[in-house]
């Protein structure tokens, strides 16, 4: 397989730092590897600022989820250092700032009713019950959930215990928020609404996802991820759009940036 | 081989609920010994939960079918979880299904979850006690055992209330007639529950270990 | 496997659906303890009747009853057909080599009696409090955290799980699993080898899924502060109806077992 | 929500019925409801010829899993009834010429190896143990995975997991398969293994997606299901470029369908 040097597009993480807005990701030459295998991910530098929205693409295997476990703090980097807000992470620590949707939503509800289940986060960061019901209320709300709040988690449709798992991390009102693979099994109409409310959300955002057509409607940087390295970290449209680059990592430049005028199709 | 409602008199009852409660607390103990007992909770409540459910297999053997108990595996992987995890699992069995009863709650989590603990200390005396035994063999035979004794004192158990508790009028040479047939009547049955904790053991063994730490 | 309809409360407006679920619990367990004592035969109409009476009152529907007596209901077919036929020397009736003998007629009233008066209790106390409630009573009376905390994510789960176990079974005998022939009274090893697979695959995904689980627990403070699912919030002061309920139960409690202890 | 009889563009299931290729599945006024609940299904009919490959598209919960639960005979209709290569079918029945690939690989891999898994279904057809041995080694080197024979199907990733399951099921030599939702959660290198595999494939099949763009280049035909009605089958560029049709049951035009040279992205 063809390897590349990091192809910096449009945004340079060094002139980030330098930008404006304040960091909400700093990871420094972060390793990881699982026991008994080769490294997943090999001194990963990454700069995220406050109110990016990153799409983290790549093959199956690459390390995407591994690296969001090491954001939030559950897996302990071999070497290298994660800062969220200027702040050092220490693995294990419990930091609300960042939450995780899991790709499997039912990993995440396990409360035995919707409204219990949203109410876990804020409890558990020692909020009295009035200051967590107004929580659930308002993050139910904002994933628009509130009708479901009395149901029990395990009988809701694919798309609504989504939904509800979002609410759950809303209800801790994190400032990063992490999302591995959110699309994968909901349908076009669910899927629509999910870019909808990422499209409105204001947290910093980093989306790991197969499907680049919504990374490209989502999001407004993109980290290209292979081998253990970043690739490529820069524009969405850019990058995407570089079929050279894409096929060289196992991905394929998606349909909406190929010039086309209904042709090349059944051949 | 649930003790309904209804069959023993209330001092058994309670007496099951006193041991239920003595052996919970001691179990509860040896748990907040380990170095983070909260990590254990998702495991032990996820795998109660898959116990429960696959109580429901069976074994066909035409023209009948054989259920398993599957408490001595239950001993065998959670070790201290194992003794409340029964009595969850029979807890939503009285509630769910109506399998057992609330007031022989502490009777059936005595008989099945006792032997369980049994099991799980026959299960990891297998580096000590059968040194001799090449590996796989070993954790075969120490599962087989595990099994089988999980569910043969637990037969035990429930022929030995039964019988000492109905029928006040049978006579001597009749009870013991009885508890004989229907104890060798088990055997099969605690052959068959054994010979599956093994094959499933091994299976374990060969996939994910990890499951089979205690 | 009856787990997919375990949701078994049933809305309704009833003094019972109102009772406080602490007093429930613990009125309704102290009665069934008290049904169990029951020896005399001539006590088994009244606690029929007590049973009947709060089933009444409770207004579930029979068919619930009905519903769920159906597998319990084997047993007591075991126990009715056989005490009568083999317990006791005195003989009410004889057709043949079969007798109807006293001993063992009494002796199913009582058992029988006894099984349907706890039984019908247990439904009562399940159809009338959601589950989570019950779990909620329970916690105030002193269940320990990691019990309440293991109950409620199994059963939150179970669901979950039992659904994996049917797929499961559905993909292998779409494979052929146990459309061969066997043999009569035999124990297949090939069968079993695989059902035994089966069954460590469901282990398997539980535990792999728990692992998953825990994280995002972790992720969302679990374990940080001690205070983990507390118990619901009782609700409103307890009404005089509430008093009178719990006492009345408590009274018929105590009777019967004076009254056992009387004609013993 | 807007109601549309039956669209039929293209191909006309009456014509195909009487057309030269025997017909592999007909299901005649397909009903079905789950226990309590309104009727997922109702009175479908379909028919598929031998070769065909159908894509099977709808909302999540629209009823493609239940249509292939009833098509292998898993669940049992409420009305109608089903024949396949002219036989009817006894649901509970064992028919080895159709197999069902589960959206979840995990629901099919049971065994210790990967050899092990694709003997299961031979061995319970009751070959003798050269035969098995045969038919593992040719599904495995169709599906491409004979370098993975010996591992354990836990230890493999998700798309190598996808292809040992679909070995398991060639093994039985089956004249239809069934797929549902095949590309859930691939990557697109493993989804471009997928869509050639199937280009290749000589069996009917019937693949049901949410990903538009994968029926688009392996199916044939297409049927669109929405409140338990088939609403449109025939060809997959008629039906799925046909906006109105598409956004009137909560799906999509796929982007490769619409006609642009670079424009309608990043407002
Ligand atoms: N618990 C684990 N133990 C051992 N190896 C693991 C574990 N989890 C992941 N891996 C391996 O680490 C590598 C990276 O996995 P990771 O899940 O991070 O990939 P990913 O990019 O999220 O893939 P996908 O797109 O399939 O979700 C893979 O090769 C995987 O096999
Ligand atoms: N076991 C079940 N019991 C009750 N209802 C069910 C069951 N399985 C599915 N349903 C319901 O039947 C309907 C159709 O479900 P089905 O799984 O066939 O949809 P689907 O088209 O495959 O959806 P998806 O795209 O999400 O896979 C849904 O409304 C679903 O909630
Ligand atoms: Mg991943
Ligand atoms: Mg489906």
């Amino acid at each position: 397989m063809m390897m590349m040097d990091s192809v910096s597009t449009g945004l340079n993480p060094v002139a980030i730092a330098q930008g404006q807005r304040p960091i909400a990701i700093a990871a420094n030459a972060l390793s990881f590897g699982y026991p008994d295998q080769p490294q997943v991910l090999r001194e990963v530098t990454l700069t995220v600022q406050e109110g990016d929205r990153v799409g983290i693409i790549g093959h199956n295997g690459c390390g995407k989820t591994t690296l969001f476990m090491l954001l939030c703090g559950v897996l302990t980097p071999v070497a290298g250092e994660i800062h969220l807000f200027g702040e050092p992470l220490t693995p294990g620590q419990f930091r609300p700032e960042v939450a995780l949707l899991f790709q499997d939503p039912d990993d995440q509800l396990f409360s035995a009713s919707v409204r219990d289940d949203i109410a876990f986060g804020p409890q558990n960061m020692g909020f009295d019950p009035a200051e967590v019901d107004a929580r659930v209320t308002q993050a139910a709300d904002m994933a628009g959930i509130a009708h479901l709040l009395d149901r029990t988690p395990h009988h809701l449709s694919g798309g609504e215990k989504q939904m509800v798992a979002i609410a759950g991390l809303l209800a801790m009102t994190p400032q990063i928020i992490l999302y591995d693979e959110p699309t994968a099994s909901l349908d076009l109409r669910t899927r629509r609404r999910l870019i909808r409310f990422l499209q409105n959300s204001t947290e910093t955002v980093l989306i790991s996802s197969h499907d680049l057509e919504f990374v490209l409607e989502v999001c407004d940087r993109v980290i290209l991820i292979d081998e253990g390295h970043i690739i490529a970290d820069g524009c969405p449209r850019e990058i995407m759009g570089d079929q050279t680059l894409m096929e060289a990592h196992g991905l394929e430049k998606p349909h909406s940036l190929i010039p086309h005028v209904e042709s090349h199709h059944g051949e | 081989m649930h003790i309904p409602d209804g069959i023993l008199p209330a001092q058994v009852c309670a007496a099951g609920y006193a041991i239920t409660g003595v052996a919970t607390w001691y179990s509860l103990r040896q748990i907040n010994r380990r170095p983070d007992p909260a990590a254990e909770v998702p495991k032990a409540s996820l795998l109660t939960a898959a116990f429960f459910v696959a109580s429901s297999i069976y074994i066909p053997v035409p023209p009948a079918s054989v259920h398993l108990i599957l408490n001595g595996l239950l001993g065998v992987v959670l070790g201290y979880f194992a003794f409340p995890a029964i009595l969850i699992g029979l807890f939503f069995q009285a509630l769910v299904i109506g399998h057992g009863g609330l007031t022989t709650l502490g009777v059936n989590a005595t008989m099945m979850g006792i032997p369980a603990l049994l099991a799980y200390h026959i299960f990891q005396s297998r580096d000590v006690v059968g040194k001799v035994l090449p590996e796989p063999t070993r954790t075969g035979v120490f599962a087989f055992l595990g099994g089988a004794l999980g569910l043969g004192i637990a037969a035990l158990i429930f022929l030995a209330l039964i019988i000492f508790n109905i029928p006040a009028e049978l006579n001597a040479t009749a009870e013991q007639a009885a508890v004989l047939t229907l104890s060798v009547g088990h055997i099969p049955l605690a052959l068959v529950e054994g010979t599956f904790t093994a094959m499933l053991v091994l299976f374990l063994r060969r996939v994910k270990p990890e499951l089979l730490e205690g | 496997m009856g787990v997919a309809s375990a949701n078994t409360y049933i809305h309704r407006e009833s003094v019972i659906h109102d009772w406080s679920p602490r007093l429930k619990l613990v009125s309704l367990g102290l009665l069934m303890f008290a049904f169990a004592t029951v020896q005399q035969l001539a006590l088994v109409p009244w606690m029929l009747g007590l049973a009947a009476l709060l089933y009444g009152l409770s207004q579930l529907p029979i068919s619930f009853l009905r519903q769920r007596l159906s597998y319990p209901g084997l047993f007591i077919l075991a126990v009715v057909v056989l005490l009568p036929l083999t317990v006791g020397d005195t003989v009410v009736a004889q057709w043949g080599w079969l007798a109807l003998r006293e001993e063992g007629l009494r002796a199913t009233g009582l058992i029988v009696g006894r099984f349907l008066s706890i039984l019908t209790l247990g439904f009562i106390l399940l159809g009338t409090t959601p589950f989570l409630t019950l779990l909620g009573a329970m916690r105030s009376l002193g269940l320990p955290t990691l019990l309440a905390d293991m109950t409620l994510l199994s059963y939150r789960y179970l669901f979950e799980i039992a659904a994996m176990l049917a797929t499961m079974q559905q993909a292998m005998r779409l494979r052929g699993f146990g459309h061969s022939r066997q043999r009569w009274l035999r124990v297949n090893r090939h069968t079993m080898q695989q059902l035994a697979m089966l069954t460590g695959n469901l282990l398997i995904r539980s535990y792999e899924q728990s692992e998953r689980v825990y994280k995002a627990m972790r992720l969302r403070g679990y374990g940080q502060s001690r205070q983990v699912a507390p118990a619901p919030a009782i609700a409103s002061p307890l009404s005089l109806q509430n008093w009178a309920l719990t006492g009345a139960v408590l009274v018929a409690a105590v009777g019967l077992v004076l009254a056992e202890m009387r004609l013993a």
